[in-house]
C-alpha cells in the first residue's frame, strides 16, 4: 500500500461527492433523481474550454469560474421553473424523465454548440508540484480534495442551521400537503435545483484538474449517483463515506485486480451495500410497511 | 321511496349498444366483437400489410427497428409500466440477447430460430437475477441497482469480446449470417418486416392477455399496495422476479432479433443510452399500456429520423447539415416534454382521448356518476 | 367572509365532481357541510385550498372569495399564509418525519410547539415516534394539531371524526367550539356522523351529487324529513334511533337533486 | 371444537414500544366480535399480527388450529384469513372488477402460458371467477361503478370495495378494520345490512374494529377492548358497556349516553 | 498514373467551377460523438478537396457532392443513414468510417445495394489481400497490419530518440479491435529487436475520463518508451496523465489516431518534450510539400470546423482517390462502374503519402509507408524525425495471418 493509492483515491472520492452532492440536494427536495446533471455537468465544461483560452491569466480564469458557476445556478433554475415546477404532482418516473428530456435538451445545445469537442481547461498553478512520501504530488492534485471538503462541510451547515432542511423532506414527501401547511415548494425546489447546477459546475472543474473535458463526463457524472445512493439519496452524512467507499473500491480494482472492471466497480459497490443496507448508508426509509 | 330496480342487463334503448355484454366470456374476450372495434382492428391490419407497398426501402427499415425495439419495449413496460419496478437497465437484457444468439452461432452453429427462444430463456434468466435485488430494494434505488446489473453485464460483455478476440482472432465483434427459419430466410426488408410484424403481432398478443390475466393484475397490484396485495394472497416476492424474468425474455428476444438484423453485435451498442431510450419508450407512449409501448418504440425510432427528412423537404439541409443530429435531438426532447406536460398517459393517452371525445360529442363534460369507462 | 360562488370542480379535464356550488362560511362561525360518500366534499375543500393541479382537477367555472380577494389557482401556500388551513382527508401528516419534526414544521417556534403538547398531551407521549406509524386515529391528532398551530383565521376540516374513538370525538369537537369561540375561529367542518356536526355547527349545508341540496339552520336540518331519515337514522315520528338490526333497504338515489 | 381463529398471548413490540401486549381471545362459528379501543390501543397491530404483515415477539395465533408463525403473510391469506384494510389500500389502477379478481388471484393459478395463450382451461376459469365476482358485486350493490378505477371513487365506496374484495377470497374468517368510518348514516345502515347478509349467507366469524358505538352495540355479538395494547374486557355488549375500565378508557361519556354517542347536546 | 489529371485538377484552376448535375458520394461518419476528433476531420479534408476540385471545374464540368450522414458511433443511425444515402439519395459510393465495430452493418446495407465503400483511417480485414471483399476499399489500416508494419519502424525511431532498449509501455482503449494494437505488436517486437522488452499494457474503459490510476502502473514501471494509441480524448488524457504524475520518457503517439491538433494539446497542458508521432501519412505540419499547401489553402479560403491535421490530409487523400476513380469512371458512371474504376486505382499521392496508392482485385488496401515525427515544442508544429519511409506490403510482410 503506498501513498499513491491514497491521494488518488482522495482526489476520485472529491470528485464523485460533489457530483453525488448535486443528486442528493435535489432528491431531498422531490425525491427526483436528477438525470439532467450530466448535461449541466457537460455544458460547464465545453464553455469553460471555450472561454478561458490556453494562455489564460490566472484572474481570467478565477473570473470565468465565477461567472460559469452563477450561470449555471441560473441555468438550474431556469430548468426548475419551465421543467420541473410544471410537473408537481405527477408521478416521481415522470418527474424523472422529465429531467432526461432536460438532459436530452442539454445534450443538444452541447452538439449545436461544441459538436464533440474535447480539451483540457487549463488550470492555474498546474506546475506546482511537491515530492511527498515517493509521490509526485501537484498542487491540482490537493485542490480538489480542499474544495470538495469546504463545499461539503459548507452545504451540510447550512442544512443542519437553517429551517429547510426539515421544509426539504417534507416538500419531498408530500409536496401537496407542505404546500397547505404554508411552505413555498416552489422556492426550495428552485433553491434547490440552482444549488444542484451550481455543483455541477464545481465538479466539472474537479475533474479537470485530473483529465480532459469530453462528451464522456457524461458517464462520469452517473457514477456520482453511485456515491449518492450508497450515502443514501436523502443523507448528507452519508455522503463522505460512500464517496470514499467507491473510489477507494475503484482506484483499488484499477490498480490491483482488472482496470476493465474500473467502471463496473462503483456498480457493483452499491449492488453489495444496498442488499445490506436498503437505503443507503446513511439514509432514511422513504416506504413504510404499513397498513 | 320505493322505486324501481336499477336498468340492470336490459337496454331500453333504441340501438344495440356496443358496450353491452350478456355473459362473461364476452366481456373477457380479447376482442370484444363491436362493430367499431372490429373496424379499427381491420383497418390497422390492413394498413400494416400494405406499408411495404406505401413506404419506400429506407422506412420500411425504420420500420423494422421500430419493431425489433417495440419487442424490448413491451419487456420494459412489463416491468416498469405495470409492475412499477424502475428498471434503467433495459439495455443488459438486449445485449445479453443478442451476445447468447450470436455466441450460439458462432459456437455451435444454431440458426436465429432455436438461437431466438434460447436468447429469450437466457434474458429471462438474467432478469430474474436482476430482478432479485427488488425484493428487498425499491424505487429509485432499485432502478439504480439495474443500471449496476447492466455495467456488469457489459463488464462480463467485453470480458467475452476480448477472449473472442484473442482465441478467434476476430476483431471481436461478432458477424452473423443471413437468418435461416427453417422454412424461409430473411434477405429483404420485405421478409424482415413481415416476419417482425407477425412476431410482434404474437408478443403483444401475449403481454395483453397476460395483461388481462392473474398476474397482469398482480402485477398492477404490487406496484400500487404490495403489503395489501400480499394480505391478498400475491405471493409479491413471485411477481417480481416473474415480471423481470418476462422482462429480461423480451428484451433478449429483441437482442437477439437485432443482432440478427445487423448481421453482428458489439458490446459498445448497449450503453446506458440504450437503456434511456427505452425508458422514452414507454413515457412517450404511455405508462402501463401495451399500445402504448408500441406507439412509443416508433416514435422514439421515428421522430430523429423524420425530423431529417424534413429537414432536407423544407431544403434546409444545406444550412443545418452540420446541426442536423443536434436539432434531431432536440427535437425529440422537446416532444418528450411536451408529452410529459400535457399529455402525462402518452399517445396511449392521446388515443383513449380522442375515442372518449368521439364517443361523447358533442358534450365536453361527463358527470362524474354517469361516466361510463371501457 | 369565505364565500363559494357557483363554483365548478372538474377530474382530469373531463368529469365533473362540483357542479355549481354557492355557499358562504360566516366568520367566527362553525359551518357544516354535509353529504354522502362521493358527493363532492372533499373536492370542495382542496378547491378552497388550492390546486396547482396537484390533484389532476381544476376549478373550472365560478369563484372563490375571501376576504373579496379572489382564491382561484392561488397556490396552496398562499391559500395557508392568508389564514386558510386544512386538515385533509387523507395523507394527513408526513409520514418519515417524527411527531415533533412534524409540528415543528408548521409551528414556526419551540414554544408554540410546547404549547402542542398541552393542549394535547396525547402527542406529547408520542412525540419521538415516526409519524407513518402512528395509528388511524394518532395521525387525526397531529394533523388537526398542525393545522391548529399556525392560528388560522379558517380551519377547513375534512371529516374530524374519521378514525376517532367516540370519546376523542366528542373531545375534539368540544375542543373545536372552545378554539372558535376564544380565537373567533372560521370553520368549515366537513363530516359524516351529522349529528355530531349539527350539533356544534352553527349553519348547516347538506350536497349529493356535486350539488348543494339543501341548506339552513341545525334545528331546520335537524327537523327535516329527509335529514332524519339519511343523516341521522332518527325519523319515523319519534326521536329514537333505528337500531342497526333492523333497518330497511335504500337506494343509492338523488333525492334533491333536479 | 377448535375455535376457527385463535389468538394466544400475542405480544407485538416495536423497539421500545408495546403495541399489543399479551392478549387473547378466540372466534369460532359465524360470531360477529368487535374489536374496540382508543385510538393507538392496537387494533390494527392485533389485525396484521393475525395477517402476517407484523410477527408477534411472543405468543402465537392459530387459524383452525395451525399455528401461523412464520407462515408467509400470502399464505395466511390463501389459508383464509381475509382482510379489510383502515385506509381501503384499493389497486389504484385497476377497476373494480379487477381489485376484486385480484382477491380470487388463488382460485386463478395457472402457467405462464396459458394465461399467455388464454383460451382454453385459462379462461374458463377466468370466467368462473368472474362470475364468482360479479356475485360479490350484486352482493354489495357496487354495479354501477363495477368498471370504474377506484382512485375515482369517493373513500366509502373504496371501503366498500375493499370489503367486497375481502370477501372474494372466500375466506375462512374476516378480518374487518373501521370499515364504516367515513360513511353518513345511511350508508352504515346499508353497510350494516352487508355485514349481517354475510353472517347469514356465508356463516363467516367476523372480527370488526369499529369506533362507532351504536352499530357495535347493535350488531356485535362480543365485544373485545383493546387499551394501550392489553385486553381489558371481552363479552357480551351489555357487560362490556357496564364494564366501568371501558367507560374511563373509551367511552368517557356518561350512561344514559352509552348507545348514543356523539348525539347532539 | 491515372491519377494524375485529378490530382491536379484542384490546384491547377484552369476550369471554371463546374455546374452539371452533381455526382453524389455518400459519407458517413461521427461529427458529434467521443470518436468525433478521429473521424470527422477526414470528412473535413475530403470536402476542401471537392470544394477546391469544382471551383475548378470538378470532373467533366459536374460538380461533385457530398452528401454527410453523422452516425454518432450508433449502430442504427449507421445503418438508416447508410440506407437513406443509398436510396434516398441515390449516391454513387459511400465513403467515411467510424470505429470498427460500427462498419460492419453498414457494410451488409453497402453489399445488399452493390454499393462501393471507401473506408478512411479505420480498415477491416475484409479489405486486405488476397480476398477482399469486391465492394470495399481503404487508405487506412488493419490494426493488425499496423502492429507489423511497427516492427520496423520502431527501432529507426528509437535509435533516432536515443532509447536503445528497455521496457515499451502501451495504452490503448478498451475496444475489442484496439487490443490487437498492444498485445499483437508487443509480442513480435520483443522478439525482433530483444533489447526491448514488454512493459506495462494499459487498457482503460472508454468512460474514462480520470486516467490516473490507470497511468500509475507505467510510471511507476517508468518505460524507457511509451506507446499511446486510443481514440482522441483518451490518447491525450492518458499522456497528461503520466506527465503529471512524473513520466518523463519519450512518449510515441500513432497520427492516424491522435493528429497534431491533439499532441498539441499534450503540448499544452504538460509541456511538448519527448512526444513522437508514427505516421503513414505526411503531417500537416511539412508545409513545404506542395499538396499540403494546397490543403492549408483550401482550408483558409473554405474553412474547417477542427484545425487541419493529418486527418484532414487522409480525407483529402481520399477525395483524391474518389475523384481519380470518377475521372476513369467516364460520363455515365453508376454504382458497378466506379467500384471498377476503383480497383484499377494506381494513384500518386502527390506526396501526401510516401509512394503511389494502387489498389488490384487481390488487394483493396494497398502498400503502406510508415514515418515517424517528433513535436517541436518552439515551432508548435510536427518535425521529421526519421527521413525515409518505410514500406510495409500487407500482401507480402504480415508476421502472421489476419482472421476473416
Ligand atoms: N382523483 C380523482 N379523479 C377522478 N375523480 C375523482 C377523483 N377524486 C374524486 N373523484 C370523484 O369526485 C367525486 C367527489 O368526490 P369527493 O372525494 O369530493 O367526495 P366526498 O364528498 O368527499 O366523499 P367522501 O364522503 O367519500 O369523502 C366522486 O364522484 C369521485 O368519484
Ligand atoms: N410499524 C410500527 N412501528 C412503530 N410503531 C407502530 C407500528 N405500528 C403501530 N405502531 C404503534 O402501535 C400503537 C398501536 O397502533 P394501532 O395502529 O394498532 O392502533 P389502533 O388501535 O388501530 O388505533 P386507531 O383506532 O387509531 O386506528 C400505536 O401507538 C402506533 O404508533
Ligand atoms: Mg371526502
Ligand atoms: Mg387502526
Amino acid at each position: 500500500m503506498d501513498f499513491s493509492i491514497i491521494l488518488d483515491a482522495l482526489k476520485l472520492a472529491s470528485v464523485y461527492g460533489v457530483l453525488a452532492l448535486g443528486f442528493v440536494i435535489v432528491y431531498r427536495t422531490s425525491r427526483v433523481l436528477n438525470l439532467a446533471q450530466p448535461g449541466v455537468v457537460l455544458l460547464a465544461g465545453l464553455m469553460a474550454l471555450t472561454f478561458i483560452p490556453r494562455d489564460a491569466t490566472p484572474t481570467r480564469f478565477w473570473l470565468t469560474a465565477l461567472v460559469l458557476l452563477a450561470l449555471g445556478a441560473l441555468a438550474g433554475l431556469a430548468l426548475y421553473a419551465l421543467l420541473l415546477r410544471p410537473m408537481a404532482g405527477q408521478s416521481h418516473i415522470s418527474q424523472v424523465l422529465m429531467t432526461l428530456a432536460a438532459l436530452f435538451l442539454l445534450q443538444a445545445i452541447s452538439e449545436a454548440g461544441w459538436r464533440g469537442e474535447s480539451g483540457f481547461i487549463p488550470m492555474p498553478g498546474r506546475q506546482v508540484a511537491w515530492e511527498l512520501f515517493g509521490t509526485n504530488v501537484r498542487l491540482l492534485d490537493v485542490a480538489p480534495i480542499v474544495v470538495a471538503a469546504v463545499v461539503v462541510a459548507g452545504l451540510a451547515l447550512f442544512y443542519r442551521y437553517s429551517r429547510s432542511g426539515r421544509q426539504m423532506r417534507a416538500v419531498a414527501e408530500n409536496p401537496a400537503l407542505a404546500a397547505r401547511r404554508g411552505i413555498n415548494i416552489e422556492k426550495i425546489g428552485a433553491m434547490a435545483w440552482a444549488i444542484a447546477a451550481a455543483l455541477g459546475v464545481v465538479a466539472v472543474f474537479l475533474t479537470s484538474t485530473q483529465g480532459s473535458v469530453s462528451l464522456l463526463l457524461v458517464g462520469t457524472t452517473l457514477k456520482g449517483f453511485t456515491v449518492a445512493l450508497v450515502g443514501g439519496l436523502d443523507s448528507l452524512s452519508g455522503l463522505v463515506p460512500a464517496a470514499l467507499l467507491v473510489a477507494a473500491a475503484e482506484v483499488v480494482t484499477v490498480r490491483f485486480i482488472d482496470q476493465q472492471l474500473g467502471e463496473a466497480v462503483p456498480y457493483v459497490v452499491l449492488l453489495v451495500v444496498l442488499l445490506v443496507k436498503p437505503w443507503g448508508l446513511a439514509g432514511t426509509r422513504e416506504e413504510l410497511d404499513r397498513v | 321511496m320505493q322505486s324501481p330496480p336499477v336498468l340492470r342487463g336490459r337496454s331500453r334503448r333504441w340501438r344495440r349498444s356496443p358496450y353491452l355484454r350478456t355473459d362473461y366470456r364476452r366481456e373477457l374476450a380479447l376482442f370484444p366483437y363491436s362493430g367499431p372495434r372490429l373496424a379499427v382492428i381491420a383497418v390497422t391490419v390492413l394498413l400494416v400489410a400494405a406499408y411495404p407497398f406505401l413506404a419506400d426501402a429506407y422506412w420500411l427499415g425504420v420500420i423494422n427497428l421500430a419493431v425489433i425495439a417495440a419487442i424490448g419495449a413491451l419487456g420494459l413496460q412489463i416491468v416498469t409500466g405495470m409492475a412499477g419496478q424502475l428498471s434503467l437497465g433495459h439495455a443488459a437484457f438486449l445485449a445479453v440477447g443478442g451476445f447468447f444468439a450470436a455466441g450460439l452461432y458462432l459456437h455451435l452453429g444454431l440458426p436465429l430460430w432455436i438461437a431466438g427462444p434460447a436468447a429469450m430463456l437466457a434474458g429471462a434468466t438474467v432478469g430474474a437475477i436482476a430482478g432479485l435485488p427488488a425484493l428487498r430494494i425499491r424505487g429509485f434505488y432499485l432502478g439504480i441497482t439495474t443500471l449496476a446489473v447492466q455495467y456488469v453485464i457489459i463488464a462480463i460483455g467485453l470480458k467475452y469480446q476480448g477472449y473472442l478476440q484473442t482465441s478467434f482472432g476476430t476483431s471481436g465483434s461478432l458477424s452473423l449470417p443471413i437468418p435461416d427459419l427453417g422454412l424461409f430466410t430473411l434477405t429483404s426488408t420485405m421478409d424482415w418486416y413481415y416476419f417482425l410484424v407477425v412476431l410482434t403481432g404474437v408478443v403483444i398478443l401475449a403481454v395483453t392477455n397476460l395483461k388481462r390475466s392473474a398476474l397482469g393484475r398482480s402485477l398492477l397490484a404490487v406496484r400500487q399496495r404490495e403489503l395489501a396485495a400480499e394480505a391478498l394472497g400475491v405471493n409479491v416476492a413471485r411477481v417480481k422476479i416473474t415480471a423481470f424474468a418476462l422482462s429480461g425474455a423480451l428484451g433478449g428476444l429483441a437482442g437477439a432479433l437485432s443482432a440478427y438484423y445487423y448481421r453482428g453485435v458489439g458490446i459498445e451498442d448497449f450503453d446506458l443510452l440504450l437503456s434511456v431510450e427505452y425508458l422514452a419508450m414507454i413515457i412517450v407512449g404511455g405508462l402501463g399500456s401495451i399500445l402504448g409501448a408500441v406507439l412509443g418504440a416508433v416514435f422514439v425510432i421515428a421522430t430523429p429520423l423524420l425530423v431529417g427528412q424534413l429537414i432536407a423537404v423544407l431544403g434546409l439541409e444545406g444550412v443545418l447539415s452540420q446541426h442536423l443530429r443536434a436539432i434531431e435531438l432536440a427535437v425529440f426532447a422537446l416532444t418528450m416534454i411536451g408529452f410529459l406536460l400535457f399529455e402525462p398517459d402518452g399517445l396511449a393517452g392521446v388515443w383513449q382521448r380522442l375515442k372518449t371525445y368521439v364517443t361523447r360529442w358533442p358534450f365536453k363534460y361527463t358527470a362524474m356518476s354517469t361516466q361510463a369507462k371501457r | 367572509m369565505l364565500e363559494l360562488h357557483q363554483v365548478e370542480v372538474a377530474y382530469n379535464k373531463t368529469a365533473t365532481a362540483v357542479r355549481g356550488v354557492s355557499m358562504h362560511a360566516e366568520q367566527g362561525k362553525i359551518t357544516t357541510l354535509l353529504g354522502t360518500n362521493g358527493a363532492g366534499k372533499t373536492t370542495t375543500l382542496t378547491a378552497i385550498s388550492g390546486f396547482i393541479g396537484m390533484e389532476n382537477a381544476d376549478v373550472v367555472g365560478g369563484e372563490i372569495v375571501y376576504k373579496g380577494r379572489r382564491l382561484n389557482r392561488l397556490a396552496p401556500h398562499r391559500v395557508s399564509r392568508l389564514g386558510i388551513a386544512l386538515v385533509p382527508e387523507r395523507d394527513k401528516v408526513f409520514d418519515t418525519l417524527t411527531v415533533t419534526d412534524n409540528i415543528k414544521l408548521t409551528a414556526g417556534s419551540a414554544g408554540k410547539a410546547r404549547a402542542v403538547y398541552e393542549e394535547f398531551p396525547r402527542l406529547g407521549e408520542l412525540a419521538g415516534r415516526t409519524a407513518g406509524y402512528l395509528s388511524g386515529g394518532e395521525k387525526q391528532l397531529l394533523a388537526l394539531a398542525m393545522a391548529l398551530v399556525t392560528e388560522p383565521e379558517v380551519l377547513l376540516v375534512d371529516e374530524l371524526s374519521l378514525g376517532l374513538a367516540p370519546r376523542v370525538t366528542s373531545d375534539l369537537l368540544g375542543e373545536l367550539q372552545r378554539v372558535q369561540r376564544e380565537r373567533g375561529l372560521t370553520v368549515l367542518l366537513v363530516e359524516q356522523n351529522a349529528a355530531a356536526a349539527l350539533a356544534v355547527a352553527d349553519y348547516g349545508y347538506v350536497m349529493e351529487d356535486g350539488r348543494l341540496v339543501h341548506d339552513g339552520t341545525p334545528e331546520a336540518l335537524l327537523s327535516h324529513g329527509d335529514i332524519m331519515e339519511f343523516y341521522l337514522g332518527t325519523g319515523n315520528g319519534d326521536d329514537q334511533r333505528r337500531s342497526y338490526r333492523d333497518v330497511k333497504q335504500y337506494r343509492r338515489k338523488r333525492r334533491w337533486a333536479g | 371444537m377448535i375455535p376457527t381463529l385463535e389468538v394466544d398471548k400475542v405480544r407485538i413490540t416495536f423497539g421500545g414500544i408495546t403495541a399489543v401486549d399479551d392478549v387473547s381471545f378466540d372466534l369460532s362459528g359465524q360470531e360477529l366480535v368487535a374489536l374496540i379501543g382508543p385510538n393507538g390501543a392496537g387494533k390494527t397491530a392485533l389485525l396484521n399480527s393475525i395477517s402476517g404483515i407484523y410477527r408477534p415477539s411472543s405468543g402465537e395465533v392459530r387459524l383452525e388450529g395451525r399455528s401461523l408463525n412464520g407462515v408467509p403473510v400470502h399464505k395466511i391469506a390463501t389459508g383464509g384469513v381475509g382482510r379489510a384494510f383502515q385506509h381501503a389500500e384499493l389497486f389504484a389502477g385497476l377497476t373494480v372488477v379487477d381489485n376484486l379478481m385480484v382477491g380470487r388471484h388463488r382460485q386463478l393459478k395457472g402457467s405462464l402460458l396459458s394465461m399467455a395463450v388464454r383460451v382454453g382451461p385459462y379462461l374458463r376459469r377466468e370466467v368462473a371467477q368472474r362470475a364468482v365476482v360479479e356475485e360479490v358485486i350484486d352482493f354489495f350493490e357496487l354495479e354501477q361503478v363495477r368498471n370504474r378505477p377506484v382512485s375515482s371513487l369517493p373513500f366509502g365506496v373504496q371501503k366498500l370495495v375493499g370489503v367486497a374484495r375481502a370477501l372474494c377470497m372466500e375466506p375462512r374468517v374476516l378480518l374487518l378494520d373501521e370499515p364504516s368510518s367515513g360513511l353518513t348514516r345511511q350508508e352504515k345502515e346499508d353497510f350494516a345490512r352487508f355485514m349481517l347478509r354475510i353472517r347469514h349467507d356465508r356463516g363467516l366469524p367476523m372480527l370488526w374494529v369499529e369506533h362507532d358505538m351504536q352499530m357495535v352495540m347493535d350488531l356485535a355479538e362480543r365485544i373485545v377492548v383493546l387499551d394501550h395494547g392489553v385486553k381489558i374486557a371481552d363479552g357480551a355488549p351489555d357487560a362490556v358497556a357496564e364494564n366501568p375500565a371501558v367507560r374511563t378508557a373509551y367511552l368517557g361519556v356518561d350512561d344514559t349516553e352509552m348507545t348514543r354517542a356523539g348525539s347532539p347536546g | 498514373g491515372g491519377g494524375d489529371d485529378a490530382a491536379t485538377a484542384p490546384g491547377g484552376s484552369t476550369g471554371e467551377a463546374a455546374s452539371g448535375e452533381p455526382l453524389k458520394i455518400g459519407w458517413l461518419t461521427d461529427a458529434t460523438s467521443v470518436t468525433r476528433g478521429t473521424y470527422y476531420p477526414e470528412f473535413e479534408g475530403a470536402q476542401l478537396f471537392f470544394e477546391t476540385l469544382n471551383a475548378a471545374g470538378g470532373i467533366d464540368g459536374r460538380p461533385v457532392e457530398l452528401v454527410m450522414r453523422d452516425m454518432k458511433i450508433d449502430a442504427e443511425l449507421a445503418v438508416t443513414s447508410a440506407t437513406d444515402l443509398i436510396q434516398g439519395e441515390n449516391v454513387l459510393m459511400l465513403a467515411g468510417g467510424s470505429i470498427e465495430g460500427r462498419m460492419p452493418p453498414v457494410f451488409d446495407v453497402a453489399r445488399a445495394n452493390e454499393t462501393p465503400f471507401l473506408a478512411g483511417h479505420s480498415a477491416r480485414p475484409d479489405m486486405f489481400p488476397p480476398e477482399p471483399d469486391p465492394l470495399l476499399f481503404t487508405v487506412g489500416n488493419v490494426f493488425e497490419a499496423m502492429s507489423d508494419a511497427r516492427l520496423e519502424i520502431w527501432p529507426k525511431l528509437m535509435e533516432e530518440i536515443g532509447v536503445d532498449g528497455g521496457e515499451i509501455a502501451c495504452y490503448i482503449h478498451q475496444a475489442p479491435a484496439a487490443q490487437a494494437v498492444c498485445n499483437r505488436w508487443l509480442d513480435e517486437q520483443v522478439k525482433v529487436t530483444p533489447e526491448f522488452s514488454q512493459g506495462p499494457i494499459v487498457n482503460a474503459p472508454l468512460q474514462t475520463t480520470d486516467f490516473t490510476s490507470f497511468v500509475r502502473p507505467i510510471v511507476d514501471a517508468n518505460p524507457a518508451a511509451f506507446f499511446d494509441i486510443s481514440i482522441a480524448s483518451h490518447a491525450i488524457g492518458v499522456a497528461v496523465a503520466a506527465r503529471n504524475l512524473g513520466y518523463e520518457g519519450p512518449i510515441v503517439f500513432s497520427m492516424t489516431a491522435t493528429p497534431e491538433t491533439d499532441i498539441q494539446q499534450v503540448a499544452d497542458q504538460a509541456g511538448g518534450e519527448d512526444l513522437y508521432a508514427l505516421s503513414n501519412i505526411t503531417s500537416i505540419s511539412e508545409t513545404d510539400v506542395e499538396e499540403i499547401q494546397r490543403i492549408l489553402d483550401a482550408a483558409e479560403e473554405y474553412g474547417t470546423e477542427i484545425d487541419p491535421s493529418s486527418a484532414t490530409v487522409n480525407g483529402w487523400l481520399m477525395g483524391m482517390v474518389i475523384a481519380d476513380a470518377l475521372e476513369r469512371c467516364g460520363a455515365d458512371c453508376d454504382r458497378a462502374g466506379l467500384r471498377d474504376a476503383l480497383e484499377e486505382t494506381d494513384l500518386d499521392t502527390q506526396g501526401l503519402t510516401g509512394g503511389p496508392l494502387t489498389y488490384s482485385p487481390t488487394d483493396h488496401m494497398g502498400t503502406r509507408y510508415w514515418t515517424a515525427y517528433r513535436w517541436d515544442d518552439g515551432d508548435g508544429a510536427l518535425v521529421r524525425a526519421v527521413d525515409e519511409w518505410t514500406e510495409f506490403d500487407p500482401a507480402t510482410d504480415l508476421v502472421a495471418p489476419l482472421a476473416p
